[in-house]
């Protein structure tokens, strides 16, 4: 059994409208110094250890992100 | 982990318990040993605590409700299948179509987590709507919140609003209507109360029940975890005092979270299960989840029921008895089902990828009882859960201080005079928070889906075609004045009964019944108590004189931000039949080339409770204005037979606000100008903000005039023509007093809540 | 000759009524397909309808595109049959590759449900030929996530190619790219659209019924295929 | 200028509606061995030298998690 995270961002060049809300409530919230905020997405998988490292990125790249508009990263936490 | 037994209670009769963390009275609890003749297991004290709570057992409320049903004529009763007491009311409304409908409340849970409190209101009120045998059609909410630009109201009202529409969007039911209000009263308890219609045929309706010894239990939907259970987890700790790192349960928050595509599913998967005709009955699981559906279906039937509750699915691990009969996860129905189809049944779970398990059978006994792995751990009479709960005679006293609400009139407010100042008044009104457009809100609601909305927001009652042959169709409108209700109760109640009349009969279709949602303050404060009293005898008293019943609803008590209670909320929804929609009367004007503006009924000198008080002067005194029930009745049917007859193009009723308000909604709504002329025999500030109720504003086509004038006077209903639809015009023009650019007046109107709220 | 539009119902899908009555108003027949199966029933086109399939937790249209009826789809989009994707349906569409680009959240962050005017770019599409090129349609708009975003060399292909079908007129309502409200495969046989005109096929229950030339086109592009 | 990353996860005794959805679709596409999928979101900021841990900690739990439902995680990275 093994933990497995996959962060999946907006790619840089693409409109990430909720990372850019948050962005412009800060200041207004009285937190200031915060020049960049993107939002996405975070996943916890728990995997038996027949998965490998390839299937794992293929669930990535096909189905938790779509790599039109996203970047993604899947790392194996723990033990 | 050890499970405590029915075995275990008899041989530890001393064993304390924290009944009172639960929330029940010594007397209570004394009750449910007499009733056993031992002390309860945990499970059955869990389930006794939330069946007996005042949300499920109506404890102080229900002595009241005989006011419904001795105001009952047969006139109402002919049209009733179902009425107060079942999960919601049915009405047959012709051509073999009944109708199922109910308000419930969600409020507290909203204020804790809005989003999520809202969502699961809205998923709740629907499965009530299931449970009918019922296809859902549309939904609508009703909210409150505290002053507008007060800052918990940003935190509350997005979420609220944005929960209410991820929810009803995702099962695609259209919402038609509902209501946003403002008062300082509601700032630590806003209100939620969501409104599910549903249609089916008449021959269709299904009362859940547990009958014929050998029927299955089947639970489906989501599984069970440890959502909204937060009370109950004190009879998972040692010490009671549940956050003590004991390594026993937390006390976990009274939260739930809303899966609305697991119950668009559920939804088709019932529908299926009805049109297969093979289930017995299906009872929701609602606020007290297991505990109140196997109790519920037991009590309903002719016999006993045996549960074993270690077949149902969790989500969580190490749940006791008492924890999963008390979980409050949404997206479940229990079902009974007889043995010969119960795998048809689960055929159709498995179509729709529905999680379903035999969980229990009804049995010749006439007790619940309930194991978890072969131990006893519930063995009640089923009715002393579900219907024999405790039932108070709380005093009642009219407040001390409500003659001087009274006395304290808004005569002595300053009201502008100078042509000017009215027409600033206007603009100040049109922009107010309550009277503001309400688009920010409903924008966020899908009106479309299901392709039989003929009319939604923003106008005065949403209509739902259900029938693509016939074009019958259904209206419906929620309101509530809570100010008119602080001032009195009685009629407060009854001008809220008259505006959603109303509200149904300006769009073409007959009212023929009555769902509410009472939400008031604490039953233990004899002052609220008078208020609730009053106002269900208003209601009652109302309806009778209406002729419509009232077919079911919602209490909700403990409405209060400390000691100080809500303004009282008797929301009332009235539904409405029309024969056929494409007749519907829609609320903007100049649709048609040259119409006349006639205001129907009697302006008096009003003011008390007022908007205009409220928002210009923030007062709050007086009597409200007079009800006149005969005169709603009547309106409704001049409406009627102008919309029959093809004589009214547009009607939009007056409330908050006043003949201003209306006029300036009318034009902006119908983007077109007018021109009004005011009566010389009263003041300008009368008639166009007092809120005198039974009156309405029509369009009627120029050439129609006559003979719907005619009409009126025939009848006895008092009308006055009060200006004239000019498709021309960018303004409204009031004559002797000047004229409102529409564009300021559509940037005033429409500006208020996206300033507040984006 | 009787005209077969296929309709999918995935679980969560809502606007499949709609979009067969649509289909009966432009004198089609409708016929319901299943997302479990991969059988197209002879069908001459499919529309892929509004809705939350799966609930679109995870990503508008992300397992939906899975679907064993989908497989079909793509095979039969791939030698010419008229495939529409509203709303969800364009979504699904992208999702599974009949279409560039994306549909992100909506920049203002709500969900927005409203009147929007659309003006027509291309009237040679499989499903837009009724309309004349430049002409305004009023029909809803009722999405969460329907801002259309792609890679700029993608927007430039469709701009160039003239594959941007419908745009919206007017504020743009989502931060779509180009204020593309819909767009066309290379083909002009399938077609991807936010914006509902299966709401929009009578003024009783929609604002207009300017929506309906969307089926007719398509009735005319089967009967002269 | 630093970059932070907050996670933010529905708690484990709530309703996970989104990774359930993600969980359940697996096995249909193919994609054995997976057990459990848990959802939540990944926000990046770039922030000034001038805040702080505390600062960081007050805008994640003000703000980017509602801590009625969700824990978060705030962490610093890279330099
Ligand atoms: N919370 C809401 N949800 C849906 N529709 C709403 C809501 N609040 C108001 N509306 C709609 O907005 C319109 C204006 O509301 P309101 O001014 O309260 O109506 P009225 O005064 O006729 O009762 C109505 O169509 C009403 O149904
Ligand atoms: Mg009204």
């Amino acid at each position: 059994m093994a933990r497995v995270v996959v962060d999946v961002m907006p790619k840089p060049e693409i409109l990430d409208p909720q990372g850019q809300a948050v962005a412009n409530a800060l200041p207004r919230l009285g937190f200031e110094g915060i020049t960049s905020v993107r939002q996405g997405k975070h996943f916890e998988l728990e995997v038996d250890d027949s998965v490998d490292d390839a299937a794992l990125e293929k669930i990535a790249e096909t189905f938790l992100a779509n790599p039109v508009i996203e970047d993604w990263v899947v790392r194996r936490v723990g033990a | 982990m050890s499970i405590d037994t029915v075995k275990n209670a008899e041989t530890t009769p001393d064993q304390e318990q924290p009944f009172r963390e639960l929330g029940l009275k010594d007397d209570e609890y004394a009750r449910i040993r007499e009733i056993l003749g031992r002390r309860p297991t945990d499970a059955e004290l869990a389930m006794y605590s939330i069946m007996w709570s005042e949300h499920c057992s109506y404890k102080s409320s229900k002595v009241h409700f005989r006011h419904f049903s001795e105001s009952l004529t047969d006139e109402m009763r002919a049209k009733m299948l179902a009425g107060i007491g079942e999960n919601a009311g049915v009405v047959d409304i012709g051509d073999g179509w009944a109708i199922t409908f109910k308000v419930e409340s969600h409020n507290h849970p909203s204020y804790v987590e809005p989003y999520q409190g809202a969502a699961t209101g809205v998923g709740g009120i629907v499965r009530d709507i299931i449970a009918m045998g019922a296809r859902p059609l549309a939904v609508m909410d009703s909210l409150r919140f505290g002053k507008a630009d007060a800052p918990d109201t940003r935190r509350v009202l997005p979420g609220v609003v944005a929960g209410v529409g991820g929810y009803g969007n995702c099962l695609g039911l259209p919402n038609i209507g509902g209501e946003v209000v403002f008062d300082e009263s509601y700032a630590g308890n806003p209100l939620v109360n969501a409104l599910c219609v549903g249609v089916l045929r008449v021959e269709d309706l299904h009362l859940a029940h547990a009958s014929g010894a050998g029927n299955k239990i089947i639970l489906f939907g989501a599984r069970t975890g440890l959502d909204g259970i937060g009370g109950v987890s004190v009879l998972a700790s040692d010490t009671f005092a549940g956050d003590d790192g004991s390594g026993k349960r937390k006390k976990l928050p009274a939260v739930q979270v809303g899966d609305p595509f697991t119950e668009k599913v559920l939804i088709e998967c019932c529908l299926e299960l009805f049109q297969q005709g093979i289930v017995v009955g299906i009872q929701d699981l609602g606020g007290a989840g297991l505990s109140c559906a196997t109790s519920e279906l037991a009590s309903a039937g002719d016999g006993g029921m045996h549960v074993y509750l270690e077949r149902v699915p969790l989500r969580a691990t190490g749940m006791t008895p008492a924890e999963i009969l008390s979980s409050e996860s949404q997206e479940r129905m229990c079902a009974v089902v007889a043995p010969e189809n119960v795998d048809a049944f689960m055929a159709v779970c498995a179509k729709w990828d529905v999680i379903a398990s035999e969980i229990g059978e009804v049995t010749e006994g006439e007790r619940l009882v309930i194991t978890w792995n072969d131990e006893v751990v519930v063995d009640v009479p089923p009715r002393t859960v579900a219907h024999e709960g405790p039932v108070y005679n709380r005093p009642i006293e009219r407040p001390a201080d409500q003659d001087a609400l009274i006395a304290n009139g808004p005569e002595s407010l300053a009201r502008p005079t100078a042509a000017a100042d009215i027409l600033k008044t206007i603009v100040t009104m049109a922009a107010s928070p309550n009277l503001a457009s309400r688009r920010w809100v409903t924008q966020q609601y899908d009106r479309y889906v299901r392709g039989g909305t003929v009319l939604a927001q923003p106008s005065d009652a949403g209509m739902i075609r259900i029938d693509e042959e016939t074009n019958r169709g259904i209206a419906l409108a929620t309101d509530c004045n809570g100010r008119f209700t602080k001032l009195d109760p009685y009629a407060g109640a009854q001008l809220a009964l008259a505006e959603a009349y109303r509200n149904v009969s300006v769009s073409g279709a007959t009212p023929i019944a009555v769902s509410d949602c009472l939400n008031f303050g604490s039953p233990e404060d004899p002052a609220v108590m008078w208020q609730f009293e009053q106002a269900i005898r208003g209601i009652a008293d109302g309806c009778r004189e209406l002729g419509i019943p009232v077919t079911g609803g919602n209490v909700s008590f403990y409405n209060q931000t400390g000691s100080t209670a809500i303004l009282p909320t008797p929301v009332i929804g009235v539904l409405g039949v029309i024969d056929d929609v494409r007749r519907r009367i829609p609320t903007g004007i100049g649709a048609e080339a040259g119409e006349t503006l006639l205001l129907l009924g009697d302006t008096r000198d009003e003011f008390g409770g007022s908007e205009w008080a409220h928002v210009v002067h923030g007062h709050l005194g007086g009597t409200p204005p007079k009800v006149d029930l005969a005169r709603e009745r009547l309106l409704g049917e001049v409406l009627l037979a102008g919309s029959r007859d093809g004589m009214v193009s547009a009607a939009h009723d007056l409330s908050d606000g006043g003949l201003a308000q209306a006029l300036v909604e009318a034009c902006l709504i119908g983007e077109t100008g007018a021109r009004v002329f005011l009566d010389s025999d009263q003041d300008a500030f009368t008639q166009l903000f007092s809120e005198s109720a039974g009156r309405v504003l029509v369009a009627v086509p120029r050439s129609e005039e006559l003979r719907f004038t005619d009409m009126c006077t025939a009848r006895q209903l008092p009308w006055r023509k009060v200006g004239v639809v000019d498709p021309e015009s960018e303004s409204l023009e009031i004559q002797d007093l000047g004229q409102l650019q529409l564009g300021e007046l559509r940037a005033a109107w429409e500006g208020t809540l996206p300033a507040l709220f984006d | 000759m009787s005209v077969r539009v296929g309709v999918i119902t995935f679980p969560g899908t809502l606007d499949d009524v709609d979009a067969a009555r649509a289909a009966r108003y432009a004198e089609a027949e409708a016929v319901p397909l299943w997302h479990g199966d991969p059988d197209l029933k002879g069908v001459d086109a499919v529309i892929v309808p509004g809705g939350f399939s799966y609930g679109d937790y995870l990503r508008c249209g992300a397992i939906a595109r899975f679907a064993p009826v989908m497989g079909s789809v793509i095979e039969a989009a791939g030698k010419g049959m008229p495939v529409l994707g509203i709303c969800n349906g364009f979504q699904i569409l992208c999702e599974a590759g009949l279409l560039p680009g994306a549909l992100i959240r909506n920049s203002g962050l709500h969900f927005v449900c409203k009147d929007q005017w659309l003006k027509v770019e291309n009237n040679t599409t499989a499903w837009s030929s009724r309309y004349e090129k430049g002409a305004e349609i009023l029909v809803p708009l009722k999405s969460g996530e329907g801002g259309y975003q792609a890679t700029q060399s993608t927007v430039d292909e469709l701009e160039g190619e003239g594959r941007v079908v419908f745009r919206y007129v007017g504020d743009n309502p989502n931060g779509s790219r180009n204020n593309i409200a819909g767009i066309t495969s290379a083909n002009g046989r399938v077609v991807g659209l936010m914006p509902h005109p299966e709401h929009a096929i009578d003024a009783l229950t929609g604002p207009t019924d300017d929506g309906l030339g969307m089926f007719l086109s398509l009735m005319d592009a089967v009967v002269n295929a």
